[in-house]
């Protein structure tokens, strides 16, 4: 019923991207407590600190690096109308789909790779107008991140153009280069009010380590107005210090840490674990006869129902969490 | 389902097919599924100098069999590669210029080698959405195209729904027009055959018939009127080393079901 | 140069007075020089949880006592850091507004705080080609700006002969008016006193002066008018500690000669 | 007598930063060799590839991480009328300019550095109009550089605004916003003939591992045309594919590899030698009665004389390279 009530408000017209004035930017920006100082907390206690309706920039790619744990910890938080942003969108967009926590991702391809087809979920959702999945290309969201991270409210490109794609955005705007006369696409930078980040390590005050593919979280990290990193461990500062040419994340973006072995599962956390393909391929199976029925009964059995992040982990169980990890591990094999 | 020959699967013969597109010292821009196999069977046999790159953020990859990614997203893709960057970085490339060829499936085209991968019907109520352009049209705004699909009817049409990866556009210099100086279709290969595009027109031309298919049977499976190149060679059926190799590298057939 | 106590010299006191101004909690983009040893000196007595920045890549620096680096591009400025990236990107945090005070020296200022460090005469034919702006012009654009000066009235002149680094330009609201809606000048720290700038005119103002100094003494070393606060104030003069810090990290008067 | 005949034609109408077409950046780009092949050479080798006139972008910055073993190989091989551009410049601009390998830098700041005061010999040449110092904001070098990596024509920044630099700038454009309003510098992309950089260590086909401060080396190595490696040393593909993450430089972007221990001195090299600074200073001392005089005598013991670089390094002495190096390497203790 209450998903039903929301409809009144056709979710095309949902506060979609807005680019900042450069004052507001460096306001919000100037706001945030930047000190160096611990900010360890809970997955309930990081979750408190976003309010419905709030833009959620969500780091990894696909099955990787995705911060399921974040996700996970807003959905049972019960979190409404967050506009969602990501390169690529998976599970966790179907999720948060299907939950009610977002009705509107930015993304350039979401569904759930060549292995399972395409989301049922999204379909669903989308063409039954219940959310809106506004697509930009891949290098589009990359260079709508790295515009927010670099303080500057767009970038230009050469893709897009002459596509259906760029017509669906009236956010872009197509120029002729000032240089050289050519046309150009200029994107417009993507502040959003909270990143979510997973990483494989990083100290007490933020200061974040990622092996592997980077995808767009370090942008993502400068875009963002507060970065909520969940994190394989926390290291000490001492560690970061050693090697301060390895960190990928500074603290002072930093607003929240919290640590969460196995925070992408079923997703994968390069060198740490593979995806979870048993889990995955069970949860494709349960949204098989009846998707939104399957994935409710989903969403109750691993998300709300669990007494703790760990409980979720049990259910899911620990053969497959110790295969993932073998699996993850090797990537450093000869 | 087998083809004629029941040697080999119309996916198997897709990858195969495309493969031998593939030059030694390229570097080719792959996605998920056959292209990603292909590209590493052609690295495997007659390329060996051949550098693959992957939207997730991987430079020369050397995905190995039988540890095929579900995406190109995930580090198997990055297994025994030369670089790992990030995916926006990844992409700049193909902006950069560095990329001879970009290699992708296809889930709708039409006769000026548009792809759409976004939407059935209109965008504000669509019959079907597709789950968008990932770096596609990024791909093929920017370099030298190969896609490979299946041959049917309801994929090859006149004109896609929504071009979510621009071919040519309105064919003849529409696509220079709207500013994409660089790239294009270069071959589009199917279970039936190879297709290009006329220099000038850039409407899709059958350019060779894999073994035992007709001329007519390639029309009869596309939505619009295709050029054919007079005097149509037949190419040569998947090698028992292609074959073999192909196996190796997806014993599971978790690509070429 | 000893000053009238002798028992510090002008360079001394510059360091210590320039170091007071800043917060524990800050994040600040020091130069080489005095700003980087005056922001070291705060970190290690009142201000611990100061970030440093540095241009050549270092976000929260700890530079070793008498290991002081010749510029902020070698590894010295490193050491113990919280993170080493691109001179690019770290003057990008500038941009993106994480900065809250810029710190450099200055060779020559003038009454709205513009600071040259290119050209003194016509830059066609200068008399004296100075070095550049290195970041200068980056982070007096875009954050809160502290200078470190000695005082000098060559070095305070009415009218900069070519702005490296903006101030308030022409004073009142011209700065913004130029689209520099960030930062402006903050304080200037001489080894005399202590200025700012008038809220509305953008004048520079005496706040306070160094102990043993008139204001008539910075007058006259000041190669325009002043504006001088009413009920001026004197500075405490450096304390044992403050020196006794100074010269145990720079034990060779590297940056204090 | 060469150098006075070639001011006949004024410094300032050297060619400068050219806005390359995007269909002439792609030919360029199309053109080169761009296979994972193998590319060891000599300093000799790789500075043949280099034609008088080229413009050069010059990697590391001040005393960090300088190419200056190809340098001197450049100025021995009596290269002319290079235009040559870095983040920052320091003694190796002014062996440039004074050996007459080049008349026009383009730089942020190009002087000695804080113990060695401003540096006589680029007053020398720019206060007599004999070479240029063509002066941008440090970050509007960067951004240049990455606009020029990006395959873009500009990009946006909002310093320099207001200032005389800009003044001097007629290749850099204000425009407002079309987003926002806002006043924005447009800088155009530096996509240098040849990028000289300097690394810790890279394998024969030239993927590069950086250690410590990148500078703006990433940027630099993707926007050139050409990318002229030297490494401390070259290490195998496998060792490189061991940790594809720790690559900061892809080999189809390089075209030369050039195995050089102590490439930097007597700079320094990160994590290996520190600067000589011993060396800097009998080189600052030797320039101080007479600038012009001191930095040819210095030219020709150093550079012209030398059999080889090794004979150079063994010029410096023994006993400053083991000093160096021991102070390098004590970067990572404790």
């Amino acid at each position: 019923m209450r998903i039903r009530l929301r409809l009144a408000r056709p979710c095309n017209q949902l506060r979609g991207s807005v680019t900042l004035s450069y004052d507001d930017l460096c306001r919000r920006t100037r706001e945030r407590d930047r000190s160096l100082r611990e900010k360890v907390m809970s997955l309930d206690e990081a979750a408190a600190l976003v309010p419905d309706g709030a833009s959620i920039g969500i780091g990894g790619s696909t099955l990787s690096r995705t911060p399921l744990a974040m996700v996970w910890a807003l959905i049972r938080a019960g979190r409404r109308d967050l506009v969602c942003a990501r390169g690529i969108s998976s599970s966790e967009g179907e999720l948060l789909f299907a939950s009610g926590a977002s009705r509107h991702l930015i993304t350039s391809w979401f569904s759930l790779g060549i292995v399972w087809g395409v989301s049922r979920i999204m379909r669903a959702y989308t063409e039954t107008g219940r959310a809106r999945f506004e697509e930009w290309s891949h290098l589009a969201m990359g260079l709508r991140f790295r515009a927010g991270a670099m303080g500057l409210p767009f970038l230009p490109m050469r893709s897009m153009l002459g596509s259906d794609v760029l017509t669906q955005l009236p956010d872009a705007r197509v120029i002729d280069c000032p240089f050289t006369g050519e046309k150009l696409v200029l994107v417009p930078a993507l502040n959003p009010d909270f990143a979510l980040i997973h990483v494989q390590r990083c100290d007490a005050y933020g200061n974040a380590q990622i092996d592997g593919l980077p995808f767009m979280d370090l942008d993502l990290a400068l875009a963002a107005n507060r970065v909520i990193l969940t994190t394989e461990r926390i290291v000490s500062n001492d560690q970061i210090r050693r090697r301060p040419d390895q960190t990928k994340i500074p603290f002072l973006a930093v607003d929240a840490v919290i640590e969460v072995p196995f925070g992408c599962a079923p997703h994968e956390c390069y060198g740490a674990y593979e995806p979870l393909f048993d889990h995955l391929n069970h949860y494709a199976a349960a949204l098989k006869p009846d998707a939104e029925q399957g994935i409710r009964d989903y969403l109750a059995r691993y998300f709300y129902e669990p007494a703790s992040w760990t409980d979720y982990l049990d259910r899911i169980g620990l053969a497959e969490l110790i295969d993932a990890a073998r699996r993850g591990k090797s990537i450093y094999d000869d | 389902m087998m083809t004629d020959s029941a040697r080999y699967t119309a996916s198997e013969l897709l990858a195969v097919m495309s493969a031998r597109l593939l030059q030694d010292g390229q570097v080719v821009f792959a996605g998920v599924g056959i292209p990603l196999l292909a590209a590493s069977l052609a690295q495997r046999l007659h390329a060996p100098g051949l550098t693959i790159l992957f939207e997730g953020g991987t430079i020369g990859a050397y995905v190995e069999p039988g540890q095929l990614p579900p995406s190109t997203n995930e580090q198997r893709c990055t297994r025994r590669a030369n670089m790992v960057l990030g995916s926006t970085d990844v992409l700049l490339l193909l902006q950069r210029g560095y990329v001879d060829v970009g290699f992708m499936g296809g889930a709708q085209i039409d006769q000026y080698g548009n792809l759409n991968s976004s939407y059935i019907g209109l965008p504000e109520r669509p019959t079907t959405r597709l789950p968008g352009t990932g770096g596609g049209n990024d791909i093929a705004s920017l370099t030298q195209m190969i896609v490979a699909m299946k041959h049917e009817k309801r994929r090859f049409v006149e004109r896609v729904d929504f071009v979510t990866s621009p071919g040519f556009l309105a064919g003849g210099n529409s696509r220079r027009e709207v500013g994409l100086s660089a790239g294009g279709m270069f071959r589009v290969v199917t279970d039936l055959g190879l297709l290009g595009f006329d220099e000038s027109s850039k409407r899709m031309t059958v350019l060779a018939l894999h073994p035992g298919v007709t001329a007519a049977e390639v029309q009869a499976n596309t939505g619009f009127e295709l050029l054919v190149l007079s005097d149509l060679p037949v190419t040569d059926p998947p090698s028992n080393d292609e074959l073999a190799m192909l196996r190796h590298l997806d014993p599971d057939h978790l690509y070429t079901a």
